[in-house]
């Protein structure tokens, strides 16, 4: 990789550069038909350590925001402020017998969640962690993330199916019916980012979101009207695909008694576990790279903090995001789940489509011009989106009621 | 073995293991995941003639994308189809759905 | 609507997070075994006999055996054996004692109508809540020794009530000192003032007479 | 008749139920005509929305339940066969126990009832006091219903620790009180049995002050919390006939639109001394009973207010009323309250003995829980879940 | 590169085999997938990188999953075997498809196909523009012939709405 060589650029200071260098330091000694291999394996080594360890502390994370959002104080045992209770955690579930039912189809049942967490893994091989951060440069790499993420329910499907289990058929079936509908708007948000940005590949969707409008206005999708409205759908699609509140439904704890993972327990439990984070968190990573400027600082002051800092910060606040979301809503119905993706985001997201193609069209309006194109953008989103809430909501309101004659 | 001729050996087998199942195998699903089959081994050979053809092959390529779309609307009016039968007759064997009227 | 129900929504949440770490109404959790509950002074969990002291706490016991908890108890967890002979209690008449005083705290449920019935204050609620046993009978099962405590420990969990107690009874004892002095005097040779209830049947399956007959019944305790 | 749309709910009606002359009962359903097979599914009796060991057998086309079978009596303890094995003041205890959330009530009610047989007078702050811990149990009661509502619905603990947390509140006053957090047994014949101190009432009038403010927040968690809504509306409506005729009672019965509230329509003790509303509902669904609870809640700050303001002195319990030993003449007498979940009553049969001849409990979460198939069919399995906990039951009330 | 490519082969061919041979539906269909995701990793290897991708996510994404729908609402809780096919119908159609496969065969074996040179694998953006230029009226069609499939679906398989208050 050839860094710019532009005096005093961002790109050149030398914190932004340290893992380049390291793995320079690394894999130099190697002869030039190893390298690419061994710097493959390094990176592949450092998005297992960095997100095994995101994983192990959004489980604490998420145990200590809920808990402070319910006035309790969370895991605060084990280590200063809980902080060793990830590594407890894992040793009482390497350590707890493996339970699979006589019923049930071993072969699958010990598949699913091994197949669960790979297929989590390989979408974090696209997404650029930061300037010159990627696993794999590809061309079609927005497809690739969902082709690889498209399989992640079947697994939720196998382990439902294998437990022999009516919960866990239940579970089963909604995690279809769940993937088939929110496949959809998940990827008809992202057309329109790939409209505007003219390009699959994540490296060059986040190069189409550098500089400033104005010198303080980051050119960030999400910082459009089209792009918001895209970035909602996307998240909320997001949120159904990693099966998280409110779209838990496959494992409804108070229907299903945890669905698909009713039979599961000890270390294959663990790895259901380790699955849903590292999926929300690839999905956030996605996220962040369409619509948030991927590893761009907000303001140009700031460039001098590294580019893979800006891409953590921005990554932790999306999932903190999902864990206070998980922390207020209650469930949706299965049916009412459906309704939600066909009756509104897939519209939303349809709308927003052309809205997307209006931006792109219309790039090189100025002036009065660019409030015109401002406008119509936020009223292509509005407007739908007013139309589409007030439909779903039919027959829903707050009431007000009577008292008893006495 | 070049690679064309290894690729069109296994489109070859593909589509006989699809046809197997579209005859063999009695089960609406199946034969339709069969089919699904034999239109993967067609695309195959299309990517095989791009790849390894006499060059200007770029409408296989673009071929293979329609092919690929068109699959997937194949497979979902033939699941509707299969659901509606299974209403109906209780039964998801072709042998079973042999009259036009229900 | 249109979303608004939600963000109120997240916005509770996120004040409760906030306030969970400056307001101390939104951080209730009491650490328990470093901070140990504030038990009010009205807490009871299991019944405990009172001794005089805690010399000779078996000596002291001021349960007379009349066996009206024993009746009165619901769950019926109480288990007393009346003593053959008598030992002088703490104004100084002899008394039968509980030869065998047990109660099963596996069926015991803290209600406290032992207490209640109780017409010698002998019997009061205990405010140890961290019991354990290895056993699931023989240790849950407390004889007579187990469960008596010193009057002092009753004045350190129950200070007002006990206060009471205490006052009363002194109250009884000098009314029966004045009685006795006053019986001495009048006639002193003949040492017949022997208490009705040398009468009462020993064993435990006679139901004693008297023991149908309310006592007056003592006063309601308050908090 | 507000039944389930059959086309809505995409089954069909297919015959009437056996003994349903007023043709008020949910009829059974037919799947739809050639789905798939029928799942029947046991959930309970260790499933975590189930409030205790109750089992619903349900029939399952899809997510849709066809049929439920609810199936109790795991948590039997003989209370009813104890109370005629027992002295009047033995069973007090036990009534702790039925509604272990209301031990105030329970108490209450069967004070009630034993009063009535023996023609007990009730000292006048002994009623006060009665109304002060019955209003704050029922305060305790729907906070935590809310709660556990909210929980089954899918929350993930949120509003639930926000309802215990103010329960706590409610159970440290009840402790102090009483020396038990639920098993209060406070209730003597005549009055009760400890006196309030000045102190506690001061606590008490802090607690309820601050009441408010906590609905308030709680509802604004939830109650206009879109999910909540679509979730809720609509799920698990209960006809005005129905209930009625069902025996339903409490919250339940005036979420379908029935003003009937024994505080209102017997007036036992001090309550028509109070003033305050009684708010019902319209559809009877879920949502209703919710916010009925929610207003009830409201309506219980309002007496709180007026009762330890005009709480009056002199003695809590009479003394010369007897509580062992006792024997009413014979007779019979049915003492009954407004209870948090219900109309709470006792039937007492004396003949003149030590222990009742008939000792019966009208327990509320029982009778209310007789219409639950006729609520769920036709919904889903998720629904089923919050129907049962928008019916508000306590299997210990249940099984007995 | 033959090396490799007959590698995935047989990774491909091997579970669209046994998919036709095992008596469990859920099986056969979950090694569908297996084989259609083998199929994708030969295209990648083929250097169609979009090609396979858009063969995982449909495939893999979207028939599997209707697939296995449809097999859960037409035989849920059951253990979806299969009976195994009658003797008759195995023996014709195992003739037939030995006649298919001979014929495939021989032509493969006796063509003279010459070994070029693969060509060069086209840019993404190249065929960005062949999509949107001479293809689009096709690409169009399709989208058409999607949007038809989806509403043929929905109605083919929505349930049927009963008769109102059909008593009985």
């Amino acid at each position: 990789m050839i860094l710019a060589v532009a005096p005093a650029s961002p790109a050149d200071a030398w914190l932004e550069r340290a893992p380049l260098l390291l793995r320079d330091a690394l894999t130099g000694w190697l002869p030039d038909a190893l390298r690419p291999w061994v710097s493959a394996l390094l990176s592949i080594a450092v998005i297992l350590g960095v997100f095994g360890l995101l994983f192990a502390y959004m489980t604490l994370a998420e145990r200590k925001l809920l808990g402070r959002m319910q006035n309790r104080p969370g895991p605060n045992r084990t280590g200063p402020f809980g902080l060793l209770q990830p590594f407890a955690d894992a040793i009482k579930a390497l350590t707890k017998e493996d339970i699979v039912p006589r019923a049930a189809d071993r072969v699958l049942h010990f598949l699913a969640p091994v197949v669960l967490v790979a297929l989590s893994l390989l979408g974090l091989a696209v997404i650029p962690f930061g300037r010159n951060l990627v696993a794999v440069e590809l061309e079609a790499a927005v497809l690739y993330f969902f082709a690889a993420g498209a399989a992640t329910e079947l697994s939720i499907f196998m382990a439902g199916w294998a437990s022999r289990n009516k919960y866990s058929l239940l579970a089963a079936m909604r995690a279809l019916a769940q993937l088939i509908s929110y496949e959809v708007p998940l990827l008809l948000s992202v057309v329109p980012v790939v409209v505007v940005a003219g390009s699959l590949s994540t490296t060059g969707i986040v190069a189409a979101q550098g500089g400033w409008a104005a010198g303080i206005w980051p050119h960030w999708h999400a910082l459009t009207p089209w792009g918001f409205s895209a970035f909602a759908v996307f998240m909320i699609a997001a949120l159904a695909e990693s099966n998280r509140s409110p779209f838990d439904l496959p494992e409804a704890e108070s229907e299903l008694i945890a669905g698909h993972l009713t039979e599961y327990s000890g270390f294959k439990y663990a790895l259901f576990f380790m699955a849903e984070y590292l999926g929300m968190a690839a999905l956030s990573a996605m996220a962040v790279t369409l619509f948030l400027g991927g590893w761009q600082a907000p303001l140009g002051l700031l460039e001098f903090v590294p580019s893979y800092a800006w891409f953590g910060v921005k990554l932790l606040l999306l999932l903190l995001g999902f864990i206070w979301i998980r922390a207020t809503f209650p469930r949706l119905r299965i049916d009412q789940l459906t309704r939600l993706s066909w009756k509104f985001l897939v519209p939303l997201a349809l709308v927003n489509l052309l809205n997307g193609g209006f931006w792109a069209a219309t790039a090189d309006w100025s002036g009065p011009a660019a409030a015109v194109r401002w406008l119509v953008s936020a009223l292509l989103v509005v407007v739908p989106f007013v139309a589409l809430a007030r439909s779903l909501a039919a027959g829903y309101g707050p009431r007000t009621y009577r008292y008893a004659p006495s | 073995m070049s690679p064309l001729h290894l690729c069109l050996a296994l489109s070859a087998a593909l589509f006989c293991t699809g046809l197997v199942a579209v005859l063999i195998r009695g089960n609406a699903i199946l034969v339709l995941l069969g089919v699904e089959l034999m239109l993967n081994a067609a695309n195959l050979n299309f990517l095989a003639f791009w790849r390894f053809g006499p060059g200007g092959g770029e409408a296989g390529l673009v071929f293979v994308l329609f092919s690929i779309a068109v699959a997937a609307a194949e497979a979902a009016v033939g699941m509707a189809l299969v659901i509606a039968v299974h209403r109906h007759l209780r039964s998801i064997r072709i042998a079973d759905a042999n009259r036009l009227k229900g | 609507m249109l979303g608004k129900g939600l963000l109120q929504g997240l916005a509770v949440t996120a004040k409760n997070l906030v306030g969970s770490y400056h307001d101390p109404a939104r951080y209730v959790t009491q650490e328990y075994p470093e901070v140990p509950p504030k038990l009010p002074e009205a807490y009871r969990n299991f019944p405990f006999l009172v001794s005089e002291t805690a010399d000779d706490p078996m000596g002291t016991l001021r349960c007379v055996a009349c066996q009206i908890c024993e009746k009165e108890c619901p769950p019926q967890c109480i288990y007393i054996e009346k003593s053959k002979d008598k030992k002088p209690d703490a104004t100084g008449k002899p008394q039968i004692y509980p030869a065998v005083f047990a109660i099963d705290t596996a069926v015991c449920m803290s209600c406290q109508i032992c207490v209640e019935v109780c017409p010698f204050d002998a019997i009061k609620m205990d405010q140890e809540f961290a019991i354990a046993a290895t056993d699931r009978f023989g240790g849950l099962l407390l004889n007579r020794e187990q469960l008596a405590k010193p009057n002092a420990y009753y004045h350190q969990i129950h200070p007002t009530e006990a206060a009471e107690v205490d006052a009363r009874l002194a109250a009884e004892r000098r009314a029966a000192e004045e009685k006795a002095r006053l019986a001495a005097a009048a006639k002193a040779a003949p040492k017949a003032a022997a208490p009705a209830s040398a009468a009462m049947s020993p064993t435990r399956t006679a139901p004693a007479p008297t023991a149908a007959v309310p006592p007056p019944a003592p006063p309601p305790s308050s908090p | 008749m507000m039944l389930p749309d059959p086309a809505a709910t995409g089954l069909a009606r297919v015959r009437k139920i056996e003994g349903d002359a007023l043709g008020l009962r949910t009829p059974a359903f037919a799947p739809t005509e050639g789905a798939g097979d029928l799942l029947e599914v046991s959930l309970g009796p260790h499933h975590p929305s189930t409030h205790g060991v109750f089992r619903m057998d349900v029939v399952l086309d899809g997510e849709r339940i066809v049929r439920l079978k609810p199936v109790f009596g795991y948590l039997h303890r003989n209370h009813e066969k104890l109370g005629e094995a027992t002295s009047y003041l033995g069973s007090m205890p036990y009534t702790d126990r039925l509604d272990y959330l209301n031990s105030m009530t329970n108490n209450w009610a069967y004070a009630l009832a034993v009063e009535k047989l023996a023609g007990i007078p009730v000292t006048e702050r002994a009623e006060y006091v009665r109304v002060v811990l019955a209003e704050l149990s029922r305060l305790l009661n729907h906070t935590c219903l809310a709660g556990f509502l909210m929980q089954d619905c899918g929350c993930s603990g949120t509003p639930l620790m926000y309802a215990f947390r103010e329960r706590e509140k409610i159970l440290d006053l009840f402790e102090s009180l009483s020396g038990s957090r639920m098993m209060c047994n406070v209730q003597r014949f005549g009055g009760c049995r400890v006196d309030p101190s000045a102190e506690w009432l001061a606590a008490t009038r802090r607690l309820v002050d601050g009441y408010g403010a906590f609905l308030d927040e709680f509802e604004a968690l939830l109650s206009g919390n879109e999910i909540v809504m679509a979730r809720t509306q609509g799920v698990g409506r209960l006809p005005a006939a129905l209930a009625v005729n069902a025996g339903i009672t409490g919250p339940m019965l005036r979420a379908s639109g029935v003003g009937h509230d024994l505080r209102k329509v017997d007036g036992y003790g001090v309550y028509p001394r109070f003033n305050f509303r009684v708010p019902i509902g319209r559809d009877g669904d879920v949502y209703d009973r919710y916010m009925v609870r929610m207003l009830e809640m409201r309506e219980s700050i309002a007496i709180l207010d007026q009762a330890l303001r005009d709480l009056p002195g002199g003695p809590i319990l009479d003394p010369k009323a007897k509580q062992r030993g006792l024997r009413p003449k014979a007779g019979e007498a049915y003492g009954r309250i407004e209870g948090p979940k219900g109309e709470i009553g006792f039937f007492l049969v004396s003949d003149g003995t030590g222990n009742p001849t008939r000792y019966r409990v009208r327990a509320p979460s029982f009778v209310n829980l007789t219409v639950l198939e006729d609520l769920c069919l036709g919904h889903t399995v998720a629904d089923a879940v919050i129907i049962l906990g928008s019916i508000d039951i306590v299997l210990g009330e249940v099984d007995r | 590169m033959t090396t490799l490519l007959a590698v995935l082969a047989l990774i491909c061919l091997a579970p669209a085999v046994a998919a036709v041979l095992v008596r469990n539906l859920i099986h056969s269909a979950l090694l569908f997938v297996l084989a259609w995701l083998g199929l994708a990793a030969f295209y990648l290897a083929l250097g169609a990188e979009f090609v396979a991708f858009a063969q995982a996510l449909v495939y893999v994404g979207g028939v599997s999953m209707v697939a296995l729908f449809a097999v859960l609402l037409t035989r849920p809780g059951r253990t979806d075997l299969l009976p195994p096919p009658s003797a008759a119908r195995a023996v014709g159609g195992l003739a037939a498809v030995s006649l298919v496969a001979s014929m495939l065969a021989s032509s493969l074996f006796w063509s003279r196909l010459p070994s070029m040179e693969p060509t060069a694998p086209i840019p993404l953006r190249r065929l960005g523009e062949l999509l949107a230029g001479p293809y689009l009226v096709a690409v169009l069609l399709v989208g058409l012939i999607l949007t038809v499939a989806l509403i043929g679906g929905l109605l083919l398989a929505a349930p049927r709405r009963p008769a109102e208050g059909a008593d009985a």
